[in-house]
């Protein structure tokens, strides 16, 4: 790889993240992969491949999971693996935050979303008054409005839900958003909604967006780059158009072949329904090695 | 409350106080706790508090009080004669001397001058004939203590005649705990409520049902006997069911009396300086009636056995100092009281009439007893176990059983059907008024209904001693004594009774109470007028 | 982190199981083990009243000199015995009533959980202890008393199992097929209902172990001089200042007893529900 | 979005009063439960008014006054109109209303109850929250084991050990009652709500309050045994099951601490089942007081339950059980209610 991408942004290094005991055998092995700002890297592979352990690898929330992680992770410079955990939750949300996979689950069930929101909002130095105003400008952004903040996630559909989500990481200014299958969840109309929304981000706070799917053609329509991790490892980490069209590794391929609808067209399209199906995110998480409340839990009310 | 008492309890007091302090700090914020010691205790000095071990007043008229509330009334309501235990003798209260005819037939009681009842109205001639009537004709309480008398007359306002149907020691009849109390008569609904219509030295102030504090009593300004500043000018009546909170509160200060106590309770309170044990033996027997109409019981063989095969030393030993061991039916301190009784407990007779009734171990059978006994009682209960124990190598089986007095162990022994009924009813008798009669026409003169006879007897010999003795005892006092003794004979020999011992009264009070009298007549009462302290 | 849970669970079902042995053990050998078996069964000893814990008689003697040790360890067949006693006949009234109700659904289902609620509404402690002052005192009225008291929960619990899987296709299945009402309940809804049943009902037999003593306690159980534990704390109540061993001991079995039933019931839920969140036992 | 508002307060009417209407029924099953069972013991209701040694003839004059010798489906008529009019009858112990006395007694008991509960939930809530947060580790095993230890222990045998160790060898704490009648003497308490200590405290009685407290706090902790073990396992499991959820994840990623994580987003979760729980556990800790009123000679319901019950003073345990299930009713019923407040989906069930 060329040595000027030393200098990205985010730069993951010899990232090996195990679960259960320091030898097992690690279940992402990435030896490189870097981020720069308002770039929209999509990370693609089957399930299993470790996708979401590298997000949330990024975010610093597997060592949570019991996870240990090697290697090196640096944004903007600052290493975060070493990074205490009172420095690195400052980051969070500020600087860098999740876009979840199925928002209706993303939300606490029990709270307004404006609950959430505001005190994400004061979490991160806002005022009262403050935290009111920028959150009622992003959900307006968004096509919100301030009412939806008293509603119960029940009462609002998954794309409101997920646009409260991106509302909340503008308001927040985050700088680095780890969209974990933020569309799988949704309709073709909220999914286009969606990442036109993403976009839009980009533009007006040059946030990066780290998008991982399993939907090549989605990728491929939003993403400047494409890195594709099989078993942990990147196969193959080329621009979005290049990789579409002239896959290298044998399992880009496959994956091309398991979303034939719209190959090569860089327009989001419809997808298969596989990610809504609970067993599916499950066996994802264990593969992933969590413990087991969490795999439990990730199933849903 | 004596200093030492004061220097006794105050640090552990100080010490409590800043635990708590500490914990109400961390549980809620109080509003600071400007407290002094002293000034909380400050009324305890002339407060006399009486523990007792449950709720005490039920019934407030005096012409129907029969139960625990005795010990309030007492001191709010007087009689006209007092028997003093110690010297065998009556004492003038509301009457200051009393003359009968020779055949104890007429009575004349001459009253106190100056005594008022608690309405500031004079007590007169008319008041008494009045008050005793009205107990005569609600026939409630123990007012067949007065059966004998036919008429009472006013001569004057400073005398009252009696005019008996038959013979009777009316002084003492008249020093009875119940039925006895002199007051002011009123139709009035609700008259005798939570207040005192009579001439004690002490009034109501308040009573407060299920509360633990629930009765208090005030001194009576214009009581007859007066005032002196050394005298308890406050009564309570404290509810504490737990000995052991009882101990708690004596050795703290906060109890000034207290009348029962389990003896290895008693024990930790014994020697300390603050605090004074008075023991005495009482007139309250616990005795055992034994079912002579049922099954094997009715066998008067079987019965003998029973009461010889027990060890009664052992159940006084057993007892820890609760109880002495009975020298009879009528208790010790006593009118016809004797020594001399011959009484079972010979072990070797009682495995030879098991065998001649045919039962016994190597019989094949064995005999199986129910004994009920009044829940509650510690060392009744202790008692029974240990019965069951001794009875056992006799091939007896006992089996005991704790039942409520009122709603349970007595209602079964009233069951129309014989067979439903106990074979052995133990019980605490004592009499209402200081003659040994009730010991024997209420618990074996014969009864058409049942009431006390709980051994079912019925003994026309003994019926017709019973009839007697009475008059006899006013007119003819050695031959009474001479009766009395056949009577216990006659017992002894039937064995309807077990004779399983004598209360002995362990009270406790505080180090400073003095004049304090234990008077088995008048059982856990206490004249508290009688005391001072310091 | 997997691995030390396992291990965790491991020794908990090992002091479940090897505790429930144990007090079965006990129970059952009681006569062996005891040092003076006649003391637990109405003998005294006035010689040797009161006597702290020493090598002759390790939990000491009590007020008839009868030697505690002995008595706790046959107290094993009393308050135990009733509890079990007590849940298997709940279990049994419960689980009739309970399937009757969820199957047949309607207005026997309305009018069977009416009738369980207005029993539910009385805390169970205060409807044994009416129960039990109408009942003969002994381990027998303690039995029923209880039992009147506990079946609801079992009933509540067994309709609503059984609810859930009526309305499952294989059911349904049954029924079209034409299935007897009693096989199909037998062979597809009663297994289905047993396992939280299984989980409720060894916790439980601690929860009606501490109940019964509670109301042995108040009198209202077995009499003197059985070696009831709840009974022998009530005896020992006055004697706690002065003679500690006397309610300390049976009092320390009750809890150890209902210790290891809450215990094994964790066991059991984890081996079969390890999803589930705790409703607490009734213990009032 | 006026859809929305509307659509839900209805079912929240609905729901309110459907369960009022149930609440209603069991209550009066319960009436007819309780009076059946008393009616069914043989005993002699004169006989305890009367006292122990009263003769017949005043026996038969109590029994026609009490109206006992009227037929026995008479006498439940006549009790079941009182109970609707306020008239429980008379205890045939104290002589007095049944209702009366129940009154000046269940103040203590619910003192006794509440502060038993803000104990219970003040450490297991906080106790499930550490072992939670803490998952598998030392803490855990402790409040773990803490808590089965808590739940097994025989409330009555925790009472006497309490009572003898603080108490009684340590003196730290009154060995029993619920006042020191010097200290009330002193300082008596005006009452405002009728709970005494908190009319002690609201009326700014500094020296009752602390002696109230004095004589609450050991009997409060035994009744705040099993409630602290049971919240504790229940908000544990609680937690954990919330852990995995995808939101709890989501506000991790939004940068909030674990113990805002856990204590805030996580246990809000728990809020439903620690209100059921609060009910169930309410309605238990009520008769739980009977054992622990017992042993600490405290003067609430539960020692007039247990004369009752000795004197078979029917009358009184129809009505303290009564009362009882009344309170228990009412103490769900209002769960219910604020449950479907705190999570709208209650209401639509």
């Amino acid at each position: 790889m060329v040595s000027a991408r030393d200098a990205a942004w985010l730069q993951l290094r010899d990232v090996r993240v195990r679960f259960g005991s320091s030898d097992a055998e690690p279940v992402v092995r990435v030896d490189e992969l870097p981020l720069d700002e308002r770039e929209f890297l999509g990370l693609a592979g089957e399930s299993g491949a470790g996708k979401t352990t590298v997000g949330l690898t990024v975010l610093g929330l597997t060592r949570r999971a019991g996870a240990h992680v090697r290697g090196s992770i640096r944004l903007a410079g600052e290493e975060l693996l070493s990074m205490p955990e009172r420095r690195l939750r400052r980051l969070r949300g500020s600087t860098m935050t999740l876009i979840p996979q199925n928002p209706a689950t993303a939300f606490n069930p029990v709270l307004p979303v404006g609950v959430t929101v505001l005190r994400t909002l004061r979490l991160h130095g806002c005022s009262r008054a403050e935290a009111r105003g920028r959150a009622a400008a992003g959900l307006e952004r968004v096509g919100l409005s301030a009412a939806h903040l008293d509603r119960h996630p029940h009462q609002l559909s998954g794309g409101q839900l997920q646009r409260v989500a991106i509302a909340l990481a503008s308001a927040l200014r985050t700088r680095l958003l780890i969209a974990d299958e933020p569309t799988s969840a949704l309709d073709v109309t909220a999914q286009a909604q969606i990442c036109t929304l993403l976009t839009q981000l980009r533009a007006e706070h040059g946030t990066a967006v780290l998008f991982i799917s399993h939907d090549l053609a989605l990728l491929a329509g939003l993403c400047d780059r494409i890195a594709v991790l099989h078993r942990g490892r990147v196969i193959e980490d080329r621009p979005a158009t290049e990789l579409v069209t002239a896959p290298h590794a044998d399992r880009t391929r496959q994956l091309l072949a398991a979303a034939p609808r719209l190959r090569g067209l860089p327009v989001p399209g419809p997808r298969d329904r596989r990610g809504e199906e609970p067993g599916d995110e499950n066996r994802e998480a264990r593969d992933d090695g969590y413990d087991e409340e969490a795999a439990d839990g990730a199933s849903g009310p | 409350m004596s200093s030492q008492i004061l220097l006794g309890s105050r640090p552990t007091y100080r010490r409590r106080r800043r635990v708590v302090a500490i914990v109400a700090a961390l549980a809620i914020s109080l509003p600071a706790a400007g407290c002094s010691d002293g000034g909380a205790r400050a009324d305890s000095d002339d407060t006399f508090v009486y523990l007792s071990s449950r709720g005490l007043v039920t019934e407030w008229d005096p012409a129907r009080s029969y139960s625990d509330e005795v010990v309030a009334l007492s001191n709010t309501y007087e009689t006209l004669t007092r028997y003093n235990a110690g010297s065998g003798k009556t004492e003038g209260v509301l009457a200051t001397r009393w003359t009968s005819s020779k055949d104890r037939r007429t009575w004349t009681f001459t009253l106190r001058d100056n005594v008022r009842f608690h309405s500031g109205r004079p007590l007169t001639a008319q008041a008494v004939k009045a008050s005793i009537d009205r107990t005569m004709r609600l026939k409630a309480s123990a007012s067949y203590v007065w059966d004998p008398v036919r008429s009472i007359t006013p001569i004057g306002k400073r005398k009252v005649r009696f005019e008996l149907s038959r013979p009777a020691q009316l002084d003492i009849i008249a020093s009875a705990t119940y039925a006895a109390w002199i007051y002011e008569v009123s139709d009035a609904k609700d008259y005798y409520k939570a207040n005192a219509r009579g001439t004690g030295p002490y009034m109501v102030t308040s009573w407060n049902p299920s509360s633990e504090n629930e009765v208090q009593l005030t001194a009576f300004k214009d009581y007859w006997g007066g005032w002196r500043t050394n005298q308890y000018k406050n009564v309570v009546f404290q509810a504490v069911p737990q000995a052991s909170t009882e101990a708690q509160l004596m050795r703290s200060g906060e109890g000034t009396y207290t009348g029962g106590m389990p003896p290895q309770l008693l024990d930790t309170l014994r020697g300390r300086p603050d605090l004074r044990v008075y023991e005495r033996p009482s007139w309250q027997t616990l005795i055992g009636l034994m079912n002579t109409q049922k099954k094997p019981l009715d066998d008067i063989r079987v019965r003998q056995a029973v009461a010889n095969a027990l060890d009664y030393q052992e159940l006084v030993k057993a007892s820890r100092g609760a109880l002495v061991a009975s020298d009879g039916v009528i208790p010790k301190g006593m009118f016809g009281h004797t020594t001399t009784l011959d009484l079972p407990g010979d072990q070797d007779r009682a495995r030879k009439l098991l065998k001649e009734a045919g039962y016994g171990p190597g019989s094949g059978r064995t005999i199986t007893l129910e004994m009920t006994y009044p829940a509650g009682e510690d060392t009744v209960r202790t008692l029974g176990d240990l019965m069951k124990a001794q009875l056992r190598p006799f091939g007896i089986d006992l089996k005991v059983e704790g039942l409520a007095w009122a709603s349970a162990q007595w209602p079964r022994a009233k069951k129309k059907n014989v067979n439903e009924r106990q074979d052995i009813f133990v019980m605490w008798w004592w009499p209402d008024d200081p003659e040994p009669l009730s010991y024997f026409r209420n618990v074996f003169r014969t009864e058409k209904e049942i009431s006390y006879n709980l051994a079912y007897y019925s003994n026309p010999e003994l019926d017709r001693l019973i009839d007697s003795v009475g008059a006899l005892t006013a007119t003819d006092p050695d031959d009474a004594v001479r009766t009395y003794r056949t009577m216990q004979e006659i017992i002894i020999r039937d064995a309807p009774q077990l004779f399983l011992g004598t209360n002995t009264y362990q009270r406790v009070l505080a180090g400073d109470v003095k004049g304090f009298v234990d008077n088995p007549a008048y059982a856990n009462v206490v004249f508290v007028h009688d005391l001072t302290h310091h | 982190m997997r691995a030390r849970g396992a291990r965790g669970g491991r020794t908990a079902l090992v002091l479940a199981l090897g505790g429930a042995g144990a007090i079965v053990l006990v129970a059952l050998l009681a006569p062996v083990l005891a040092p003076y078996p006649e003391d637990a069964t109405g003998a005294a000893e006035t010689a040797q009243l009161l006597r702290p814990p020493s090598a002759a008689h390790w939990f000491g003697t009590d007020e008839l000199g009868r030697d505690v040790f002995s008595r706790v360890l046959y107290g094993a067949r009393i308050g135990p015995v009733v509890a079990v006693a007590v849940v298997t006949v709940s279990l049994v009234v419960g689980t009739v009533i309970g399937v009757v109700a969820g199957y047949f659904g309607g207005w026997i289902d309305e009018l069977l959980m009416r009738l369980t609620d207005v029993f539910l509404a009385v805390p169970a402690l205060l409807l044994a202890l009416a129960l039990a002052t109408v009942l003969a005192p002994g381990p027998v009225g303690l039995t029923v008393a209880l039992t009147v008291t506990w079946w609801p929960w079992y009933a509540r619990l067994v309709r609503g199992e059984t609810a859930s899987v009526v309305g499952r296709p294989y059911i349904e299945a049954c029924r079209a097929l034409g299935l007897g009402h009693r096989r199909t309940l037998v062979r597809h809804v009663l297994p289905n209902a047993s396992t939280p049943l299984l989980v409720q009902a060894s916790t439980d037999v601690g929860g009606v172990l501490l109940v019964a003593s509670g109301l042995s306690f108040l009198g209202l159980g077995p009499q003197p001089p059985t070696p009831d534990w709840g009974l022998m704390v009530e005896q020992s109540q006055n004697y706690f200042t002065t003679h500690w061993w006397l309610g300390t001991f049976p009092g320390a079995a009750i809890m150890l007893v209902a210790g290891v039933c809450f215990l094994l019931g964790d066991v059991v839920r984890d081996r079969f529900d390890p999803r589930h969140v705790p409703r607490p036992t009734q213990r009032a | 979005m006026k859809r929305a508002r509307s659509g839900r307060g209805r079912p929240m009417i609905r729901y309110a009063a459907r369960r009022s209407v149930l609440s209603a029924l069991v209550a009066f099953g319960v009436v007819v439960l309780t009076y059946l069972i008393a009616r069914v013991v043989p005993s002699d209701p004169a006989g305890v008014w009367a006292g122990p040694r009263a003769s017949a003839v005043e026996r038969a004059r109590v029994r026609a006054e009490l109206g006992l010798d009227r037929p026995v489906a008479e006498q439940i008529v006549s009790y079941l109109t009182g109970v609707s009019r306020g008239d429980w009858g008379l205890s045939v112990l104290t002589h007095r209303p049944v209702l009366t006395d129940l009154l000046t007694r269940l103040p203590n008991t619910l003192q006794l109850v509440l502060a038993g509960m803000v104990i219970g939930l003040a450490v297991g809530i906080p106790a499930g929250l550490f072992a939670a947060r803490w998952h598998g580790g030392t803490v855990d095993r402790l409040v773990r084991s803490g808590a089965l230890l808590s739940a097994a222990i025989p409330t009555f045998w925790l009472a006497l050990l309490l009572q003898t160790l603080i108490a009684s060898r340590l003196d730290l704490l009154p060995i029993a009652g619920s006042y020191d009648r010097a200290v009330m003497g002193a300082h008596p308490v005006t009452t405002v709500t009728g709970l005494p200590l908190l009319d002690a405290v609201l009326t700014g009685n500094g020296v009752a309050a602390t002696d109230l407290l004095d004589h609450l706090l050991l009997p409060a902790l035994v009744v705040a045994s099993y409630p602290a073990a049971v919240l504790a396992r229940m908000v544990r499991a609680s937690i954990l099951d919330a852990v995995g959820e995808p939101h709890i994840q989501m506000v991790r990623a939004l940068g909030f601490p674990e113990r805002v994580v856990l204590g805030r987003f996580a246990l809000r979760l728990a809020w439903n089942p620690v209100l059921q729980l609060t009910a169930l556990i309410f309605g238990y800790s009520l008769v739980n007081t009977f054992l622990v009123e017992a042993v600490f000679d405290y003067p609430g319901l539960g020692r007039y339950a247990a004369d009752a019950v000795q004197s078979l003073d029917v009358p009184a345990v129809v009505g303290v059980t009564l009362l009882v299930a009344l309170l228990y009713l009412a103490a769900n019923l209002a769960v219910d209610l604020a449950q479907a407040a705190l999570d709208p989906r209650v209401a639509l069930r």
